[in-house]
């Protein structure tokens, strides 16, 4: 696959985290996340195949499986279960978090983190938009109120993480490979047990109901 | 020899200080143009004091029976330590200024506490005014004593006394000012007139009186005694401190029997001022004292400054 | 071969303990697996001092700081198990807590225990960030323990927070490999391939790796600004827990943010990493010991004492050459101190169920042994003279009043502002008169033994340290010490 | 044997004496007697052989240098360095805690079945063992150690009787002014560290030029605020008249007599041994604050109506006192006259014993007053004398020599005084005369107020009727009480009358400083044992005072007794009442008495009279039923410092909990921006 191309994946991710933080509907966030993962599963077949590496084969399999399909699947049966189709609004109004969004990824781009992202000379544009997209995913835990969208907005993190390591080289390294398996397997597991303890025990998912622990 | 000199020094302060007394009352008299009793009358009152029985509180502990005496016994103990009549050394040991003031001290302390005993209103305000103004006279006394040490180059008062010539050259100035703090501090110490109204009984105004009005008998008469001592050592200080003019200054009888005589004739000076002073002067305001104790210590800090 | 056998001995123990009904073996089980772990930890530690670094089957390495580390979680993990056993006998008596609790209790200890044991012994940083990720699981779970709305927020909290230091610390890890990915250096990264070839690695990547990285394993040591999780979580977890979280969590990330400081040292010097540490250890005993001067609950009182010795502890790292010596000694008095400080809480929480300081009135009347223990904690853990930890903030602040006196003033008057603010409370406590009689009684004896037993050893430690730990901490002082 | 005794093995029995006496109490702590007995037991001996070693080692004149023990870190040595300074203070501990100990062997009694004794026995031994080793450790870690010991100890004793909230108040301010103390010392020493690398005593001695001397003027003001909060000068003193009257009374004697002293003993020890040559401004300060302490010290104990909180003012105002002393001897020193600093020194030290020995008599004798009548309030007192007479004795003795009456013991520290501020005035410059003038005033005035307030004291306890009921069924002090104030009354005669040997003994001791190793004192002892200055500027013979006093009183007493009519009858009545019923409310109290000086030096002290008069009915408030007027002295600096400073500190400390504000989402924003910023601000 040429390197347009893969930017434009990388563009999709990018552009489905904006979507998260704009959408008020929690199915709609959920799929923008499965279509986000399906885009990681189609930068590792990239990579797969230009390396031909089986490791890498083993990788696409195991996302493709977990995070487009098993993950969405359950929180869509969440939101039914708990018939919450509307998500708890954010922290900042729609033009302001616009406003945050571009402000970091112009940062993202800024000669600051240029010798960042020129690890890898050809994948400069690529590299800079998955650290924006970095940066936008950390300010989504920010701000959305919902246990729901932080939970996916943790699982993005660490999509536009696992692609900015990919497109830096290290796709071959069998490190990055356990670290991401492992992380995948302990978070879904965390998500779904704590998630459904935090409606059951507080109804709605308002993370914000949750500030009776302070000094 | 020495012992002879030393009863004479211990018995001349009793002896003369009634007689002083009687001297002031008979001016005070005079000036009030009236006749006053004759100047030995106070002798006859102790004399009499001494031979009545007395009635003591049932309130008052030992303190108030063992005051009398040690007061009395620090006015001749006192005595002992000043120079008289003759400025030679003779009792090298005790005369130091600091020991006769924290001595006097003694006695204000002793004095005070007699005044508490017995539990009376009277007693315990004077007593409070007394140790009040003896406080507030403390800082004059010593600095005043200071300046004449620095100048002598000595506080043993015999070495300051056997140090001439101070009024001439450049000391006149500080012994003026130094004298005038001291003359404060003598009226504020010995209860005289602007301080505390002797010859008084009421209730408002009396501070010494007051701590005394318990006494009756021999512990009167040694009370009564005893102030009047107080009164001739100051003025012995004053007179031999600041103007040590004809002290013997060897063991001649002739040298020491002119002394006693120009002795005698300063404390009559004194005397006339203190009379003049009482008949001329009102008494202040209690809480007038501590500014013009005050004004004697800032005398006394001025002229140690300008000494140098 | 000993991680082999601890690794066998925990599988076959967790295994049998899902499967089992009664208590008694659950008990047993652990305590047996946890004094195993303690032995080989001491055992682990003797070799390193005689032999120094050991690596064995390539994916294990433990070097001079990870022995002392080890030895530190052996201990507090044997004395935790032996105070579960007793603290959730006294819970279940109060019919808090069901049977299935305490099994899930102890099999989640047995993992947190063991996931500390991995990332110290790990030889590569994915492998150490995976270990640190299974705790952070276990403990999530663990601080959820008593299933109420309060417990689930604070793991809630805890999850959430973590996970994301972790993710940030993943990215630093991820930048450091960049270095040996671009020589084509395939296969497993060892910490020592990472220093062997810091050289290639460009600054500026060192620089933005190492942010991430201190702000990452930071969130998980409780450094100042994302120190916000520690307070909820200790107040939350059972007591016994907040002395692992504390006595032993704590070192562990502290280690893997060193090995990472190392790295940078290496490639661009030690100044940059050295700011860092002032600024972010500064600010988090500020941060401390101000919310500390009015905490309200003692279990929080002692987080927020647990974060300011993390302050402590990164300046002397900072300052280099004996404030490592310093703070080494610090790490182990602090871990000692917390032990004894975290069971007689639990002890105190046992016999007046409330955490609130001011429902606790007259404690030295009601609870004799467990008040002294605490006041002696609360005196060791302040810095007063005749205990160890005073010697260790001599050396910090000795080493940095060299270099930089004013962050010594600062550091010294935000310690006596710890004091005063911990004694207020101690006060109010343990000195207080109360009207209600409450019956004086200490309950299960084994409730008091492990404190007492970790006080004689800060006392034994303060006089007279035993040569092989001398030997290990003169060898980190090397090791660690850049210039 | 003197040998055996004077030495290392020496030392180190006296310390294992409090330590087996301390962890023995522990052990015993179940029976009360039991431990009471063992503890003082201890306490006793250990004390008594204080006395022993030091006197043996003041008069031998030795010193001992010996470490013991190996410390895993290398800047901290056990090593004690016990010269004639250190065995000094060892004496006046050792002398002070044994009469305080046979004292607490029957004061403690009536603490049975309240508190453990097992615990009071424990504190009280390690904080004598503790004070011994403050006094001669010679390596600053271990220093700090035995000081914190020290404080941890006394920290415990004064909130020991915690029932009642005041005591815990009162300890908890007494150990924060103690640590924040301890903090600025531990920063002196590390600034010292910084120049020197090394926290021995005598390595820090020999290069103490190497520190420059901006630093020096910085660790000057570190060490003088850490060991005057010890000492109690005026601005750091709150704590002193809170803590010391809240301890059990042989305690508060201890803390009164000797604890606050570890403070002069370290600023002697720092300011003329360890860090000299030192500036000028040094001596003045010191001299400046002797002062004030000493003057605002004493105005203060006038207002006071509580009798231990009176004499606790008073520790300040000697404390001031014996600053002048030394403020005066590195004045000189620093301006070439080592003879007078010397004399300087002796003041100093004679004042401190002088001191510790008559403030336990008080604190003692104000002990057994209150342990009878339960209250510390003199206005509840009043004609204690007739029912606690050798209490009222030994009081009385320990009120004359507190005010430098001529025969006792204060007299003679405070002449020696006087003369080291009178040699300052004659030979110095202008601007340096007025600083020892105004020193040489406020000691004066210092001299006439103490008086004051010592009459009243004594006035208001012991003399007139007894003003309130539980007078009438007080009873006289257990025996063991009554021994030890006895025997500390008798001592002050005797320290006064042997004071020329004892200023010969305190040359010996300023002597062992290397600074003035050659020179002899302005003041010496001459030929018929009487001290005299240098130019014969003066002179006072103990010996030759005492003979005269007792002559001449005898020669009074015996006169007017036996030669004037015998035959006098005194007969018994009633005082003179003006015709009224003489009821005890009629009496001066003590208020009452110091009324006059609060009102003169009102804007010093700002004295505050609230009047509150209750009506029979409201709206017509022309019958007042009840009239109260309650007069009351703020403690300014709590007004004006201490408060503000808390408030602030809560201020910022409760805004700062804020951070903890319980929502997640800002919890995460703090790590991003904290990302930002390190990013941002790093790169």
């Amino acid at each position: 696959m040429s390197i347009p191309f893969l930017q434009f994946l990388v563009g999709v991710l990018f552009l489905t985290l904006v979507f998260n933080h704009l959408t008020k509907k929690n199915f709609l966030s959920v799929v923008a996340f499965s279509v986000q993962s399906f885009v990681v599963t189609l930068v590792f077949l990239h990579s797969f195949l230009e390396t031909g590496n089986i490791y890498i084969f083993f990788m696409v399999v195991f996302t493709f499986i977990v995070k487009v399909i098993l993950a969405p699947m359950f929180f869509v049966r969440l939101i039914n279960r708990y018939h919450l189709p509307f998500s708890v609004s954010t922290y900042l109004s729609m033009p302001i978090t616009l406003i945050v969004i571009a402000v970091l990824t112009f940062m993202a781009h800024s000669q600051k983190f240029v010798p960042l992202t020129n690890i890898v000379p050809p994948h400069q544009i690529i590299l800079s938009l998955a650290l924006a997209s970095i940066f936008v995913s950390l300010f989504l835990i920010v701000n959305r109120k919902e246990a729901l969208s932080q939970i996916i907005s943790i699982l993005s993190l660490e999509n536009s993480i696992v692609v900015f390591a990919i497109f830096a080289g290290l796709e071959q390294s069998p490190s990055l490979q356990i670290g991401i398996i492992f992380n995948i397997f302990v978070w879904i597991m965390i998500a779904t047990v704590f998630v459904s303890m935090i409606y059951k025990h507080f109804g709605s998912g308002d993370v914000t109901s949750m500030n009776n622990l302070k000094d | 020899m020495t012992l002879f000199m030393w009863i004479l020094q211990a018995l001349f302060i009793p002896v003369v200080s009634p007689l002083c007394i009687g001297v002031i009352k008979k001016v005070k008299a005079h000036l009030q143009n009236r006749q006053g009793a004759s100047i030995f009358q106070p002798y006859r009152d102790l004399w009499k004091l001494f031979h009545k029985d007395e009635v003591i509180s049932k309130d008052a502990s030992w303190i108030f029976l063992f005051a009398p005496f040690i007061v009395f016994a620090v006015t001749v103990i006192i005595g002992l330590c000043i120079p008289l009549f003759s400025s030679f050394g003779q009792s090298s040991f005790f005369g130091d200024m600091l020991v006769i003031i924290y001595t006097l001290a003694l006695a204000t302390f002793f004095l005070a506490l007699a005044g508490i005993d017995v539990g009376s209103a009277f007693g315990g305000f004077g007593s409070s005014r007394e140790m009040t103004l003896s406080a507030l006279a403390e800082g004059g006394f010593i600095f005043s004593l200071l300046t004449l040490s620095l100048i002598a180059g000595t506080t043993n008062v015999f070495g300051i006394a056997s140090h001439a010539s101070f009024l001439s050259g450049q000391y006149l100035i500080p012994v003026l000012l130094a004298f005038v703090g001291f003359f404060i501090v003598l009226l504020a110490e010995t209860a005289r007139f602007p301080f505390d109204n002797p010859a008084t009984h009421l209730e408002l105004t009396m501070i010494h009186e007051a701590m005394i009005l318990e006494y009756s008998g021999k512990r009167l008469a040694l009370m009564e005694w005893a102030s009047s001592n107080k009164l001739v050592i100051f003025f012995a200080l004053g007179a031999n401190l600041f103007f040590p003019v004809g002290l013997a200054s060897d063991m001649h009888i002739g040298a020491l029997f002119l002394g006693m005589l120009l002795l005698l004739c300063k404390l009559l000076g004194f005397s006339l001022v203190i009379a003049l002073i009482e008949s001329s002067m009102a008494k202040f305001r209690f809480f007038r004292l501590p500014d013009l104790l005050l004004a004697s210590f800032i005398f006394n800090a001025v002229a140690i400054g300008l000494i140098h | 071969m000993s991680i082999l056998l601890l690794i066998s001995i925990l599988l076959a123990s967790v295994i049998s303990m899902i499967i089992t009904k009664k208590r008694f073996v659950i008990e047993t089980l652990s305590l047996i697996t946890s004094s195993i772990t303690c032995i080989t930890a001491f055992l682990t530690a003797l070799q390193v001092s005689s032999v120094g670094t050991l690596t064995f089957f390539t994916f294990f390495s433990v070097d001079a700081l990870g022995a002392i580390v080890l030895m530190i979680i052996g201990s507090i993990g044997l004395a935790t198990t032996i105070y579960s056993i007793a603290y959730l006998r006294e819970e279940t008596k109060k019919q808090i807590i069901g049977f299935t609790r305490v099994k899930q209790y102890f099999v989640l200890l047995q993992i947190f225990l063991f996931a500390m044991y991995l990332a110290i012994t790990a030889g590569s940083p994915i492998f150490a960030w995976i270990a640190i990720e299974a705790t952070t699981l276990s403990t999530a779970f663990l601080i959820s323990f008593y299933n109420k709305p309060s417990a689930i927020e604070g793991a809630w909290k805890y999850l959430i927070i973590n996970s994301v230091g972790l993710l940030l610390g993943f990215f630093g890890t991820l930048l450091y490999f960049t270095a040996v990915a671009s020589i084509g250096e395939g296969g497993f990264v060892s910490w020592q391939t990472l220093r062997d070839n810091a050289g290639n690695l460009s600054p500026l990547i060192a620089k933005i790796a190492f942010v991430f990285v201190l702000i990452g394993y930071g969130t998980k040591v409780g450094f100042a600004p994302m120190h916000t999780w520690k307070p909820d979580a200790y107040s939350k977890a059972p007591a016994p827990l907040g002395a692992l979280l504390s006595g032993a969590l704590l070192p562990v990330a502290f280690f893997v943010l060193l090995k990472f400081k190392m790295i940078t040292d290496l490639s661009i010097g030690s100044s940059f990493s050295q700011t860092l540490f002032f600024v972010f250890g500064l600010f988090s005993i500020a941060v401390a010991s101000l919310i500390m001067f009015n905490a309200r609950n003692y279990k929080r009182l002692l987080a927020y004492s647990s974060i300011e010795n993390a302050g402590i502890m990164a300046l002397g790292f900072g300052f280099g050459g004996l404030g490592i010596f310093g703070a080494v000694l610090h790490m182990i008095y602090h871990s000692a101190v917390k032990v004894v400080m975290f069971f007689s809480a639990g002890n105190i929480l046992l016999k007046y169920s409330t955490a609130k300081i001011c429902n606790i009135k007259n404690a030295l009347k009601v609870i004799p042994t467990t008040s002294v223990l605490f006041i002696l904690g609360f005196l060791i853990v302040t810095g007063t003279p005749p205990f160890g930890i005073f010697f260790s903030k001599i050396y910090i602040l000795g080493t940095g009043i060299k270099m930089y006196p004013l962050i010594s003033f600062v550091a010294m008057f935000f310690m006596t502002m710890v004091f005063i603010g911990f004694l207020r409370h101690v006060t109010q406590m343990f000195l207080s008169r109360s009207s209600e009689t409450q019956e004086p009684g200490e309950g299960n004896v084994w409730l008091v033994i492990p404190p007492i037993f970790f006080l004689l050893l800060i006392i034994l430690l303060s006089f007279s340290i035993p040569p092989f730990l001398e030997h290990l901490i003169h060898e980190v002082v090397l090791y660690y010490s850049y210039d | 044997m003197i040998e055996s005794i004077v030495s290392q093995s020496g030392f180190f029995f006296l310390i294992t004496l409090f330590v087996m006496g301390a962890f023995g109490s522990l052990f015993f702590h179940r029976n009360d007697t039991c431990a009471n007995v063992w503890s003082s037991f201890f306490a006793i001996s250990g004390s008594f052989f204080g006395v022993l070693f030091s006197s043996l080692t003041l008069l031998g004149g030795q010193e001992l240098f010996f470490t013991f023990g190996k410390t895993p870190f290398f800047i901290l040595a056990f090593s004690l360095h016990i010269d004639m300074l250190s065995s000094f203070f060892i004496f006046v501990i050792s002398l002070i805690g044994l009469f305080c100990s046979i004292y607490g062997f029957g004061y403690v009694k009536h603490f049975y079945g309240k508190y453990s004794i097992g615990a009071l026995g424990f504190l009280y031994n390690i904080l004598l063992g503790s004070l011994l080793l403050v006094v001669t450790s010679s390596n600053a870690l271990f220093f700090l150690i035995a000081w914190e010991l020290m404080s941890i100890s006394s920290y415990f004793l004064v909130v020991y009787d915690r029932n009642d909230p005041k005591n815990v108040k009162a300890g908890s301010l007494y150990l924060i002014m103690t640590y924040v103390g301890t903090a600025f010392i531990i920063l002196a020493f590390l600034l010292a560290y910084k120049y020197t690398a090394s926290f021995d005593f005598a390595v820090l001695k020999a290069s103490a030029h190497l520190i420059p001397s901006s630093v020096k003027d910085l660790i000057f003001i570190f060490a003088m605020i850490g060991f005057g909060t010890k000492a109690g000068i005026i601005p750091f003193h709150i704590w002193l008249p809170a803590a010391h009257p809240a301890a059990p009374s042989h305690v508060s004697a201890i803390m009164s007599g000797v604890m606050i002293k570890t403070g002069i003993y370290m600023i002697i020890r720092l300011f003329l041994d360890v860090l000299q040559p030192i500036p000028l401004w040094w001596g003045e300060a010191v001299l400046i604050i002797g002062a004030v302490s000493s003057l605002l010290g004493v105005l203060y104990a006038m207002t006071e109506h509580d009798i231990k909180r009176l004499l606790a003012y008073h520790s300040i105002e000697n404390i001031g006192i014996i600053l002048l002393g030394i403020g005066s001897a590195m004045t000189f020193y620093t301006l070439g006259m080592p003879t007078l600093a010397l004399l300087g020194l002796i003041a100093g030290l004679f004042h401190t014993l002088n001191h510790a020995l008559f403030k336990s008599l008080l604190f003692l004798g104000a002990g057994s007053v209150i342990d009878q009548m339960h209250t510390k309030n003199m206005e509840e007192y009043g004609g204690l004398i007739k029912y606690m007479p050798v209490t009222a004795f030994t009081f009385l003795v320990g009120s004359m020599a507190i005010s430098a009456l001529p025969p006792l013991n204060g007299f003679f520290s405070e002449w020696l005084t006087y003369q080291a501020l009178f040699q300052g005035i004659n030979q110095l410059s202008f601007s340096l005369q007025w600083i020892f003038i105004l020193a040489t005033a406020s000691l004066a005035f210092t001299g006439g107020l103490a008086l004051t307030c010592f009459v009243k004291a004594f006035s208001a306890i012991f003399l007139a009727r007894p003003r309130s009921v539980e007078v009438m069924h007080t009873k006289e002090s257990s025996i063991p009480m009554q021994i030890s104030m006895a025997v500390l009354a008798s001592l002050t005669f005797i320290v006064g009358f042997f004071s020329s040997f004892l200023t010969h003994m305190f040359e010996k001791i300023g002597q062992s400083f290397t600074i003035f190793q050659t020179t002899s004192s302005f003041v010496s002892v001459s030929s018929d044992q009487h001290l005299q200055s240098a130019s014969g500027f003066s002179f006072v013979s103990a010996p030759g005072l005492f003979l005269l006093f007792g002559i001449v009183f005898l020669c009074v007493f015996l006169g007017t007794r036996l030669l004037i009519y015998r035959k006098q009858k005194i007969a018994c009545g009633n005082t003179w009442d003006c015709g009224t019923t003489l009821s005890p409310r009629m009496e001066i109290t003590a208020t009452g008495f110091a009324r006059s000086i609060v009102l003169i030096f009102k804007n010093v002290l700002k004295p505050s009279i609230q009047q509150d008069v209750e009506y029979h009915d409201a709206e017509s408030r022309y019958i007042p039923k009840s009239r109260a007027v309650t007069m009351r002295v703020e403690n300014m600096y709590d007004i004006y410092f201490y408060r503000p400073l808390q408030k602030m500190i809560d201020g910022i400390s409760l805004k700062s909990k804020v951070i903890q504000g319980g929502n997640v989402n800002v919890y995460i924003s703090y790590i991003f921006l904290a990302l930002i910023v390190a990013l941002f601000i790093v790169l």
